[in-house]
């Protein structure tokens, strides 16, 4: 049937938006589905504009800048471009028609082509349906302030504090940050003055690494009560601390869309065998999308799963996998959005039992956790055993069914991360792994399993000079080791760390940068499988 | 002493090898032949092990061969072998005072191992100089004294009656005095007893009942100790009753259990200004005779008058779980009432005491830390409320609270009469005004008078539980020299020589046991049982008129003197 | 029904010894019980003693001596507990005496056999601190001074058999079992320290200069490994900064025990003004959650500390301790609660103040005699309040920090408590023997 | 030869002895200059005891007692202190060196320290030589001197205020108020002079009569002094005219029993 796109174009100041208005003092006319925002340049363009347009309801999204060449700031439309093709990708991955976004050059004296561009536009999605993947929005029934701390300190021990600061200083941020400190905001809670916690930042700064739950005397779990309590924290200083202006929150809220249907599997390499229903599930996380959002980092995080896959293969296995896999929800869950979360649980829970697994493996931390605990415990029917890929691998060396090709002669030094680790207390499989790698020497920093330091993000929150700080300092503990190789186990230390790197440095950068490699591409590689 | 004078000195040397340890070094043989060439030696042998059981048959066969009357072993250390030689010398007949030992091991082998040659002039030397000792030795004998099978309590609370009826099971006669008409002490006024939360009164009950159906136990009520005379096993008792007819018991050991009183904080926090402000003592009896009107927030601060900087500088043990205990009743019975305890430091200590902590915690009282420097100020509100200005100091800032009932939790003190109770008993106090033990790790409940024991609050601040232990404990040492009935006193102990004496007390000061008093004639007396036997008094005696038996002046000069090879002879 | 009028003591630390001491000074013949080759104890490792500053060694000799020497008072060192049967009044026990490979009645205690032995081997009574050889007495003043070969170590060279001429060496010696009928039993079975390497934020057994505090004792005492110099053991370095560091496993519901220690805020404080004395340079740092001053002339002791001795007390446990690999330096991280601050400092050595908990053997022992144990591992009392030092058992009693946390003298305190007990059982079931 | 000092150490039984039980058993070596003289307390050490054995020719004298606090007999020690004290001020006047006499606190633990101390103070006499009091022909005039001493020592005066320093100066006198430490020293200090120089007075005259003049010549002490140190002997029945030549009375000693 037919319906009325909606178009929300971004014009920039110098180029388009005159071709517009040319297009108007010319009585030049076009259909009236356009919403036209003027920016100064179409580099200005954020692909979170375009995202949180498609998640609100825009069917189309028109971005237009100056030609190649005329950009009044040099490049800016380049960029622009560039931004927009992986923006395509992403969408793309969401299963929605690329087409949907145009970018377009339109110059001061093209106002006929600016109308052109629109009338096309518009019966370009006239004939496509509306946009499938507008994200419902979930009115938040109102909670009373007092009942959700007063449960959530029971839950997690909160009124046991003794006062003693050793979660302050055990914790990377308040080491560096005086304003923040755990054993403070939990003392304000318990005298009462909540509201003071929940207006300020307190909350969004913690990294939910679990070094204070590691070590608290009295088994007060601060995470978890952040966590508990976030939803109610103020949501502007959330955004205002988010990084990536919330694009991974955005892409897996939209994925809460029973309609969408996900383009995902693109990666799989060819020879590598996946089969409908089987035993052991593969979950693989928002790797594509990730692969996408941080092409610049070039860490092609794509070897993970397509290792994970071979290695699999290689041992007889044909996995079942979700061609459309959602989110696992731990960034929703983690900034206290529990609504969309619990969506994706269900939908991802139904899927699995589809495939009649009765094992989920997975090469994320995060998903691993996600899975394992907090599916587990919201969910009643969630009967699954999960494994991290790197206890599924120590297994395997346990029962001798892996062969490694040769040596693999490197000094490997490798990071613990927390929700591998601290939140969930596997520490020695990934170690037996790598150890089992015939020429592989491996090193340990200072600081290692429950005492592991944070990869210095986590939830794309309070991502600021603090977390660099907490990643430069950790590097460097890793680099003076004398390895030659960090392996880690979670894709986010990779992401984060690279971030860091690849930005201005403190320090000679001799001192920080290092090759990094997954643990499930390093067993590849050790098998020849790459 | 004169027969010691007419006999014939007759002493016989017993020289040790050691194994190597003493002949590896020292010529023993040759310390042999010395000591024969010594004065009134008559005997002189060397064995491998003088400590093994042939060397010791060695030393018997000596005895009777030679019929020695000084008997010398030169081998190791007095400290852990001289009792093993007495036995040996009194078992063949010599007394145990006429035997010396030489220490040729730890003071000369062993550390000269390097020197032989010197070694074994030292050697001779420590024999020569035991020779010198041995020749003025006396025998002595260890007089026994009767011990009275009977004990004076003082004080009829928990502790008391704890302590009496341990002592009356073994049979022991027990004159239980109490001050007040009824028996029971601080437990009578209290509610509930951590950590079980038991009744006192329930508790109370059984142990007075016992207490009077107990025949062994003579209880005195309304009753206070007058006079005190005599030491230990006999010691004379005088009581006077409120009606003030006096009665005199005679016991042989004394128990110290006067408990103590609770601190009135006039002037602290608008205490008896503010009739909201009322003392953890107050508040307990208030729940226990259910009186306390429903509160919206009550209050509690700790250590009033107590861990003060001058004063009370001590800390009082038991407030904090007195205070958590309470707190925790007011929101059983008022769940709504918010309660705050003002600390310093949480004396939680032991086995239930942190459990007690998080039970509190869970119960939803709130905490605030204050600091000694900046101590928390009640200011009156409206209509009749206080306002609590209080520095958190674990937030760094000023907190106001307000509240319609102050609680403050207050140290145990030391009762008014103790101190005449201690001049009586002559036992002291200590600078907390609590009794002063002997020694605070391995006598903690005995006083340095022998026969006199403390336990309970009179001793320290202490719950409930402890008191009891105190009590149990008080009761098996008293019941040591009861139970064995004589008590053998020390021999070694100082001698004064009436005619020498002036009178003049300096020993009477001097001597740490009170073991010394001045006689009718004004003379020192020396209670033998009572002495120690460490000799200040004589070092010190302005008329050179005590002596210590076994250490007599002349002995150990005579000791020295043979030391500087300038023998006495 | 017939009596027996003696008492069995288990564990001969100061607790057991006080109750043995009581017991059989009123006549009472008694029977303790020591697992290690000395009696002594914990008091017996300890430098000085709160708050008196005794020295520990000094007050405590003159009491093992005693026990050793009263004629009522037999000590069955190295010995276990095997069996009990029976009840109040007439307990029969086995008891199994390991060998010692030494004949206790020739051996003179000379240690000739020691000074010859080859064999060295790092000594548990100076925490491993210190060594000792194969064949040993646990410290100097040991009670009873006989030797003893330690089996596992032992290269069976024969050498001390050799050089030993009292001829006390005996390679072939066998477990004995002495069996012994006994009135009533008291426990003082003491404590063992948690293991601080569960603390691992610490970096103790991984940090040279991360200490536990009984080594501190030692590495303190004048009789210990290296005389009373206190020198860091990384490099031989006289320490220029301390600190202390609290309830390391305890006060905890996690990684740790529930209950408070009551001993450690002294002795940290009694050790703390030790290193003040040997070290006026050296600055001491004691890092504590809460000031426990609960006993006699507690709080004056730690005031002095502050004010004559300079000893500093900062409200804060530390989150962690790193080590400059280089120098052995020590980083501690911490939140001085009282200035809202989170700071670090450079130390030279950091000693922890580990929990101390009822012995894991509590169990067994516990289990032969039908005790039971409370969810530490301490035994339980009949009645926490009025009968403290009686169990579930009628004629068994327990004393000192087997019953719960204690300090010295409320275990001397306790012991002479339990001895009462047992003497009361005792002159109640023969009263009731007699009619 | 070498000079090979004679020590006598008086040590307490509950510490110090034992440390030097201690010494032995870790096999510390220390020289052999030392002999050892056990009692229960150091508090037994008289001062006639040390001043007796330094007449008799020791070369020094080592007095060893528990640390304060650690005392077996509560305090005992320190009133070893104080004996200790006044003792070396008292042998200061004698023309005997007063580090002849050491006081040492010697714990059971402590075997190191005994060693190092024994051997320290056996260096120290080595340094200040043989007492000029060993040997066969001992100084006549600091023999007299020490003896002078010893019969102040054994004098009631002195005893007296050592017994009661504590007293005096924690608890106050009969009347209750209290005496400062240096009141006391200063009160000691004098007595210590004039009980020395009247036992000294008593010595000399006892070898023949003598006059103020003379004596004040012997003493080089103010006649005045003299004289009244003189009423006093005399007040003690120690010392009366023996004759008189002309106008000048001479004085002579009285046996007294002591």
């Amino acid at each position: 049937m037919a319906y009325e796109p909606k178009i929300v174009a971004f014009l920039c100041n110098w180029c388009s938006y005159a071709g517009a208005d040319l297009a108007g003092t010319s009585r030049i006319c076009y259909p009236p589905n356009v919403r036209a925002i003027r920016v100064m340049c179409s580099g200005r363009v954020d692909p979170a504009f375009v995202i949180t347009a498609f998640e609100t309801g825009a069917d189309g999204v028109l971005v237009t800048g100056c030609h190649p060449g005329d950009c009044h700031y040099v490049s800016g439309n380049l960029k622009a471009e560039k931004r927009m093709e992986n923006v395509k990708k992403l969408l793309g991955l969401l299963g929605l028609k690329p087409e949907r976004l145009r970018l377009e050059w339109i110059s001061t004296s093209e106002g006929e082509k600016f109308a052109e561009v629109v009338a096309d536009f518009t019966e370009q999605l006239r004939k496509m349906e509306p946009n499938p993947l507008r994200a419902e929005v979930n009115p938040r029934a109102p909670e009373n302030t007092k009942d959700v701390i007063s449960k959530a300190v029971k839950k997690t021990n909160v009124q046991y504090c003794l006062d003693c600061g050793k979660c302050s200083s055990s914790c990377p941020i308040s080491k560096l940050n005086d304003a923040y400190s755990p054993r403070r905001t939990v003392e304000k809670i318990l005298l009462g003055f909540e509201n003071r916690v929940l207006s300020g930042t307190d909350f969004w700064t913690c990294l939910t690494c679990f070094t204070c739950t590691e070590r608290c005397p009295s088994d007060v779990k601060f995470p978890e009560f952040v966590r508990a309590c976030r939803r109610l924290a103020s949501k502007e200083i959330m955004e205002e601390l988010c990084a990536h202006r919330g694009i991974p929150m955005a892409l897996s809220r939209i994925m809460t869309n029973p309609n969408i249907k996900q383009e995902r599997m693109g990666w799989l390499p060819n020879g590598t065998e996946i089969s409908p229903k089987n035993d052991l599930l593969y979950f693989v996380g928002c790797l594509p999308y990730f692969d996408v959002a941080f092409e610049d980092f070039n860490l092609n995080l794509l070897k993970i799963p397509q290792s994970v896959v071979k290695v699999l293969n290689k041992v007889g296995i044909k996995p079942a996998m979700l061609r459309n896999e959602k989110c696992c929800g731990h960034d929703l869950l983690w900034t206290g959005d529990l609504e969309n979360f619990e969506k994706l649980a269900k939908m991802n829970v139904a899927d699995f039992k589809k495939t009649g697994a009765a094992r989920i493996v997975t090469a994320c931390p995060e998903c691993y956790r996600t899975l394992k605990k907090d599916y587990a415990e919201r969910l009643d029917n969630f009967d699954f055993e999960v494994l991290h890929f790197s206890e599924f691998l120590s297994e395997l060396v346990d029962k001798g069914q892996i062969e490694f090709e040769g040596k693999l002669e490197r000094k490997v030094v490798y990071q613990d991360p927390c929700r591998l680790g601290r939140h969930m207390g596997v520490y020695e499989p990934p170690r037996k792994v790598i150890g089992s790698i015939p020429g592989v020497q491996m090193v340990e920093m200072d600081r290692n399993r429950e005492n592991a330091v944070c990869c210095g993000v986590n939830a794309w929150l309070s991502c600021n000079k603090y977390s660099k700080e907490v990643q430069i300092d950790r590097l460097m503990e890793a680099k003076a080791t004398g390895a030659d190789l960090l392996v880690t186990a979670c894709p986010k230390c990779q992401i984060h760390w690279k971030c860091v790197t690849s930005e201005k440095l403190p320090v000679n950068p001799e001192e920080v940068t290092m090759e990094m490699r997954d643990l499930s591409v390093l067993v590849a590689e050790a098998m020849h499988l790459t | 002493m004169e027969h010691a004078e007419e006999e014939v000195l007759r002493i016989g040397v017993f020289i040790c090898h050691c194994g190597i340890n003493i002949g590896g070094v020292v010529n023993v043989p040759e310390v042999v032949k010395y000591a024969m060439t010594l004065p009134n030696v008559v005997y002189a042998e060397d064995n491998l092990y003088t400590c093994s059981s042939d060397g010791l048959s060695k030393i018997k066969e000596g005895i009777g061969k030679y019929n020695l009357n000084r008997v010398i072993v030169a081998s190791c250390t007095p400290r852990t072998h001289e009792p093993l030689f007495r036995a040996t010398c009194e078992e063949a007949g010599v007394n145990k005072y006429l035997f010396e030992m030489a220490n040729i091991r730890e003071h000369c082998s062993w550390a000269h191992m390097h020197e032989p040659d010197k070694a074994t002039e030292k050697a001779k030397d420590i024999v020569r100089m035991a020779v010198a000792k041995v020749r003025l030795l006396k025998p002595q004998d260890e007089p026994e004294i009767e011990v009275t099978p009977s004990a004076l309590v003082i004080g009829g609370g928990i502790s008391g009656m704890t302590s009496a009826l341990c002592l009356a099971d073994q049979e022991f006669k027990v004159y239980l005095v109490e001050k007040e008409p009824e028996l029971g002490g601080m437990l009578r006024h209290l509610y509930k007893l951590f950590p079980t939360m038991l009744n006192a009164s329930e508790g109370l009950s059984k142990i007075v009942e016992g207490v009077k159906q107990n025949k062994n136990i003579e209880v005195w009520p309304s009753t206070v100790v007058k006079q005190v005379k005599g030491f230990i096993g006999n010691f004379d008792v005088s009581v006077q009753r409120e009606n003030r007819e006096t009665a005199n018991f005679q016991v042989g050991t004394i128990i110290v259990a006067t408990g103590a009183d609770i601190f009135e904080p006039v002037g602290m926090y608008g205490y008896k200004k503010y009739d909201n402000v009322i003392t953890q003592f107050k508040l307990e009896q208030l729940l226990k005779d259910n009186q306390l009107k429903k509160p919206e927030r009550v209050v509690m601060i700790q250590c009033t008058g107590a861990r003060e900087e001058k004063g009370r500088t001590y800390c009082s043990r038991i407030c904090c779980m007195e205070a958590l205990k309470n707190a925790m009743l007011v929101r059983e019975l008022y769940p709504e009432t918010d309660v705050y305890i003002l600390f310093r430091d949480l004396q939680t200590y032991g086995r239930e005491y942190e459990e007690w902590r998080r039970m509190a915690q869970d119960k939803g009282v709130k905490f605030v830390k204050y600091n000694l420097e900046k101590l928390p100020e009640v200011i009156a509100g409206h209509d009749g409320k206080l306002t609590i200005d209080v520095y958190h100091a674990l937030l760094g800032e000023q907190v106001q609270i307000e509240s319609d009932l102050v609680v403050l939790s207050t140290p145990l003190v030391q009762r008014e009469d103790a101190k005449e109770l201690s001049q009586t008993l002559k036992v002291p106090l200590g600078p907390d005004g609590f009794f002063f033990e002997a020694h605070v790790k391995l006598r903690p409940i005995d006083f340095a008078t022998d026969g006199i024991y403390v336990c309970g609050t009179a001793h320290s601040p202490k719950d409930t539980a402890e008191s009891v232990s105190q009590a149990l404990g008080v009761a098996s040492r008293a019941s040591i020299p009861m139970a064995v009935k004589r008590l053998r006193t020390e021999a070694i102990t100082a001698m004064v020589d009436e005619s020498l004496c002036s009178g003049c007390g300096t020993c009477v000061k001097i001597c740490p046991y009170g073991a010394i008093e001045k006689d009718e004639k004004g003379v020192a007396r020396v209670t033998a049982v009572v002495c120690k036997g460490c000799g200040i008094c004589g070092a010190s005696c302005p008329e050179k008129a005590i002596s210590m038996s076994h250490f007599t002046d002349e002995q150990v000069v005579a000791q020295a003197l043979a030391a500087l090879g300038r023998t006495v002879a | 029904m017939e009596t027996s009028r003696s008492v069995m003591v288990i564990g001969g630390g100061i607790a057991g010894m006080q109750a043995s001491l009581d017991l059989a000074s009123r006549g009472l013949k008694v029977y303790l019980v020591e697992k290690t080759p000395s009696i002594g104890g914990r008091m017996a490792q300890l430098d000085k003693t709160f708050p008196t500053m005794d020295c520990s060694i000094c007050i405590l000799a003159p009491k093992m001596i005693e026990c050793f020497r009263h004629p009522n008072l037999t000590i069955l060192t190295y010995s276990e507990l095997q069996e009990v049967s029976g009840s109040a009044g007439n307990f029969t026990v086995k008891i199994l005496k390991k060998p010692r490979f030494v004949d206790e009645e020739k051996c003179t205690g000379c240690g000739v056999c020691a000074q010859h032995c080859p064999v060295e081997v790092p000594n548990e009574f100076d925490m491993g601190i210190g060594v000792r050889k194969a064949i040993y007495v646990p410290f100097p003043q040991a009670v009873p001074l006989k030797y003893t070969i330690d089996e596992e170590h032992c290269l069976k060279c024969g050498l001390c058999q050799k050089i030993c001429q009292a001829e006390a060496v005996d390679l072939n010696q066998k477990p004995e079992v002495v069996h012994l009928n006994v009135g009533a039993i008291v426990v003082a079975t003491g404590f063992e320290l948690f293991d601080a390497q569960r603390r691992s934020e610490y970096g103790y057994g991984k940090y040279k200069n991360v200490l536990i505090s009984l080594e501190f004792e030692r590495l303190l005492s004048a009789s210990g490994p290296t005389g009373g110099h206190l020198l860091r053991l990384s490099d031989g370095r006289i320490p220029k900064r301390i600190a202390f560091i609290q309830c390391v496993g305890s006060r905890s519901l996690k990684g740790g025990v529930s209950f408070c220690s009551n001993a450690c805020c002294m002795y940290a404080t009694k050790e703390a003004i030790l290193i003040r004395e040997h070290e006026p340079e050296c600055e001491v740092y004691i890092f504590y959650n809460e000031l426990k001053v609960f006993g006699k002339g507690f709080q004056d002791f730690i005031t002095g500390a502050q004010t004559h001795w300079g000893v500093k007390y900062i409200r804060a446990l530390p989150g962690e301790v790193a080590e400059d690999s280089k120098t052995g330096d020590l980083t501690l991280w911490y939140e001085d609660t009282i200035e809202n601050m989170t700071k670090s400092i450079k130390v030279d050595i950091v000693m922890l103040c580990p929990a101390l908990v009822p012995r894991a053997t509590n169990k067994e022992v516990g289990g032969i005699l039908g005790l039971e144990l409370d969810e530490n591992g301490f035994f339980k009392p009949k009645d926490f309040l009025f009968a403290p030092v009686d169990t579930n058992v009628p004629g068994v009693f327990i004393c000192g920090y087997c019953q719960g946390p204690k300090d010295i003298s409320e275990s001397v305190v306790q012991a002479s408590a339990a001895a009462a007990r047992a003497a009361e059982v005792i002159a109640l079931s023969s009263s009731k023997g007699a009619h | 030869m070498t000079f090979e000092p004679r020590i006598v150490g008086f040590l307490c039984n509950w510490c110090s002895y034992a440390g030097a039980d201690l010494a032995g058993v870790s096999r510390i070596s220390y020289p052999t200059s030392i002999r050892i003289i056990r009692l229960m307390c150091s508090g037994r050490v008289d001062p006639v005891f040390v001043l007796e054995i330094l007449a008799k020719g020791a070369d020094g004298v080592m007095v060893m007692g528990c640390h304060p606090g650690d005392c077996h007999y509560v305090d005992g020690n320190l009133q070893t202190e104080r004996k200790i004290k006044m003792l070396k001020k008292l042998i200061a006047r004698t023309g005997l060196e007063p580090e002849r006499l050491r006081l040492e606190w010697v714990s059971a633990s402590e075997g190191g320290r005994f060693a190092e101390l024994v051997n320290e103070f056996t260096n120290q006499i080595k340094a200040l030589g043989p007492s000029p009091l060993s040997g066969e022909k001992p100084d006549p005039v600091i023999l007299e001197n020490i003896l002078a001493a010893k019969s102040a020592a054994e004098d009631f005066r002195l005893r007296v205020l050592v017994g009661r320093e504590k007293e005096l100066i924690e608890k106050g006198n009969v009347y209750g108020d209290k005496t400062t430490q240096e009141e006391f020293n200063k009160t000691m200090d004098e007595a210590i002079q004039a009980e020395y120089v009247r036992n000294k007075i008593y010595f000399v005259v006892r070898k023949e009569p003598q006059s103020v003049k003379e004596l004040s010549k012997h003493l080089d002490l103010d006649p005045q002094m003299v004289l009244r140190h003189i009423v006093v002997l005399r007040r003690r029945g120690m010392v009366t005219v023996g004759r008189v030549e002309g106008t000048t009375p001479l004085y002579t000693a009285l046996e007294v029993g002591r």
